[in-house]
């Protein structure tokens, strides 16, 4: 099981990372999101520091569902997706490991970004805190939810914003107890523990059903 | 010398910077390595940059 | 697609696949990968191992290369050879090829470092035949392998194709041009009927 | 590709030979005498106390951030207008570089900001404008990564910059035509500096510091683009040309 499962997690690493590859932009996205919102809502330090959170787990989001489009498509692309169905290694734990190098490469990057972000919108140490701390446990799910949508939208050759479409209503749960998890961390009265642990489970949850709808809509997509 | 109470923010300019610098640095080295291993690679190999030129281009 | 379409293949013989063009030859070969499922019928392999499907035991050699540009040539070949798995059945005997061996029997062991992007077409075309080679499967499904190749590699694709005939395996090729196979059985696809397989060489 | 094999790359590699070391001289001295003038000459200021040492550091990288810029729009033209053989090697060396340096100038902005006006960020225009600058040396070098092609990214890359020298007087201006905190130029100005000669030497020195430290790293980063096309051409040519040997070695095994 492991050197497959491993030359599999490092190919696909190696082709982010690669010339070619897209590992960085995310992020770079990501820094764009952030630095276009005070331009909409005005520089108002308070107002962005209350509205923090909520930017930064956007900012995210929307830089994850960016990256996901190639998911699956570029193997659909030169074949390799037929020799992967043909391989002999359970499906769904070939998309797992796809999954989890994909985060490794684009999800990683943002939770790293996410304190100097933070600085931008002038989150106190205790929020910048636990956003990254959301960040890190939410991230995996929402690369995991959005790999059902890159599945689905395999065969089309303008995939992209209809995976947008179709990942952002199944996300939105993650993104209620990721923001509610960091806004507890900074109003006192509220307890942290209870969101997070509800989003650490929406990971798991995620990490058990992603890979089984997206393997299945791929083995439909052969036919 | 006394750097009063903000030594702290002085330091970590300076630390920050230095640490930029140094990577930039680093960068260039270890690309020069990478591309000089390649280069001598392709030397072993005895793919020359003169021989097409001769062979009529 | 296919209607009334039955043959059954022995281990060491090949069976190349003729017909127009858009008769179904493709997608003949990608049926028989399981890429495409069936609606009635069945696949069957005969002494593969009891609990895996019969696509476990076949390379599927496509129009697509599944070659990664970015990746070096050693790293793509690589790769299959520790993600695809094995298949060992009762009477065929090959064995795993060397990943470089493999490479350099295809001539192209001097590309290895680098990157596939730089590979010609033809040359692409070779670095995913080797994968046939670095794991040893009962029966290859080729479509076209001969296009993209010249004169030399045709030959030598011809001698590799051989000697999976003589190892025990099973080949089934769409072709168009002459391929000098021992042992071959002709399926001859035309539109409303499909002939029966016609011997060209006896078999044991 | 043959064209870079002559002339122009070749006579360039070897003036970076001769050039360098003393370049590399200069720059380290120029940086010792800068930074203990910095923290030893330089007086501190009667409003802003230690924390304007920061400033030695904090301007020079700004200069800098924004002079490689302009290098990188010059050398834009050079690809688009003359076809400099060298322009684009020059632009796409320069990106990190510029990033570096704008990353410095906001970092250490930042870190004068907070003592100073009791926070790291605000999104006033000077410090959005350079913000916006560091986008774009980081989408520039992002574009060249995505890319394969080097001439083709040269030229897309080139088109991306001239647009993006537009934020260049937007950030020159922007004390002065918005009301910002951030204050306004002392030492580029057209009726002479506005700042005592205590301090304006240690700038001047560390500026000239951080500039031979630039086109130390320019030219280094230069040679290494090309060295990497160099290999690249090479590559191309390794790949077509087939190998004597292994065409020995395949008749064998394949038989």
């Amino acid at each position: 099981m492991s050197t497959w499962a491993l030359a599999l997690f490092q190919r696909d690493l190696r082709l982010s990372v690669r010339v070619g590859g897209s590992a960085l932009v995310g992020v770079l996205f990501f820094l764009a999101v952030v630095t276009v919102i005070p331009f909409g809502v005005g520089p108002d330090l308070n107002l962005l520091s209350r509205i923090g959170p909520a930017i930064l787990w956007i900012g995210a989001l929307l830089a994850t569902l960016l990256g996901l489009d190639r998911l699956f498509q570029a193997d659909r692309d030169d074949g390799t997706l037929d020799l992967m169905l043909m391989a002999g290694r359970p499906l769904e734990l070939v998309v797992l490991i796809k999954c989890l190098a994909h985060w490794v490469a684009t999800g990683l990057p943002l939770v790293v970004a996410a304190p100097l972000l933070a600085i931008f919108l002038n989150l106190e140490p205790a929020a910048m805190g636990a956003v990254t701390l959301t960040l890190l446990v939410g991230t995996p799910a929402l690369t995991l939810i959005g790999a059902i949508g890159a599945a689905l939208t395999v065969s089309l050759r303008r995939g992209g914003l209809l995976l947008a479409v179709l990942v952002v209503p199944l996300a939105i749960p993650v993104l209620i107890f990721g923001v509610s998890a960091a806004d507890a961390a900074i109003h006192d009265p509220v307890p942290f523990l209870t969101p997070f642990l509800i989003l650490c489970a929406l990971s798991l949850i995620a990490a058990v059903i992603g890979p089984i709808a997206s393997a299945a809509a791929l083995r439909f997509e052969s036919d | 010398m006394d750097l009063g109470s903000h030594a702290g923010f002085i330091f970590a300019s300076y630390g920050l910077c230095l640490l930029t610098v140094l990577g930039l640095i680093a960068w260039v080295r270890i690309d020069k390595a990478n591309l000089e291993k390649a280069l001598k690679d392709l030397a072993e190999q005895g793919v020359s940059r003169r021989r097409p030129q001769e062979g009529g281009r | 697609m296919f209607e009334d379409l039955s043959f059954s293949l022995e281990g060491g013989s090949a069976l190349v696949v003729t017909g127009a063009n858009g008769i179904g030859k493709s997608s003949l070969l990608r049926t028989l990968a399981g890429l495409v499922s069936l609606a009635h019928g069945s696949i069957r392999l005969e002494g593969g191992a009891p609990d895996t499907p019969s696509e476990e035991h076949i390379h599927y050699f496509g129009h697509q290369d599944a070659v990664k540009p970015a990746l070096s040539v050693l790293e793509n070949l690589q790769f299959w050879q520790s993600f695809a798995a094995a298949a060992h059945v009762s009477g065929f005997s090959g064995s795993s090829v060397d990943p470089m061996d493999a490479l350099n029997l295809l001539g192209i062991g001097h590309t290895a470092r680098l990157p596939a992007a730089f590979l010609s077409a033809g040359q692409k075309r070779r670095l995913s035949l080797c994968r046939l080679l670095v794991t040893p499967r009962p029966v290859w499904l080729m479509d076209e392998p001969t296009s993209a190749l010249d004169r030399v590699s045709e030959t030598q694709l011809l001698g590799l194709m051989n000697a999976h005939l003589a190892a025990g395996g099973l080949i089934v090729t769409a072709t168009h041009s002459d391929l000098a196979l021992e042992k071959t059985l002709i399926l001859h696809l035309r539109a409303g009927d499909a002939a029966a397989p016609s011997p060209e060489e006896a078999l044991q | 590709m043959a064209f870079w094999d002559y002339a122009n790359p070749t006579r360039f590699l070897k003036l970076v030979q001769v050039v360098l070391p003393w370049l590399t001289g200069l720059c380290v001295l120029a940086s010792a005498a800068g930074l203990y003038m910095s923290f030893f000459i330089a007086p501190e200021d009667y409003q802003q106390g230690q924390t304007v040492r920061i400033m030695y550091i904090h301007v020079p990288a700004a200069w800098l951030s924004m002079m490689c810029y302009s290098i990188m729009a010059v050398s834009s033209l050079g690809t688009l207008v003359w076809k400099h053989p060298l322009a684009d090697v020059s632009a796409k060396a320069a990106a990190p570089i510029g990033a570096a340096f704008t990353f410095m100038a906001l970092v250490t902005g930042s870190l004068w900001g907070k003592p100073m006006w009791g926070t790291y960020w605000v999104w006033d225009a000077r410090l959005t404008s350079v913000l916006v600058l560091l986008i774009m040396y980081l989408g520039l070098m992002t574009l060249w990564r995505t890319m394969e092609d080097p001439i083709k990214a040269g030229k897309a890359a080139a088109v991306l910059t001239l647009v993006g020298a537009l934020n260049l007087p937007v950030i020159k201006f922007s004390v002065d035509w918005w009301n910002t905190l951030h204050q306004p130029a002392s030492v580029m100005r057209m009726d002479g500096p506005t700042i005592h000669p205590d301090i304006l030497w240690p700038l001047l020195v560390m500026a000239v510091a951080f500039t031979l430290l630039f086109f130390v790293l320019h030219l280094m980063a230069m040679r290494n683009e090309i060295m990497r096309r160099r290999v690249r051409t090479l590559r191309l040519r390794a790949a077509s040309a087939a190998h004597p040997r292994s065409a020995v070695a395949t008749a064998q095994p394949a038989e």
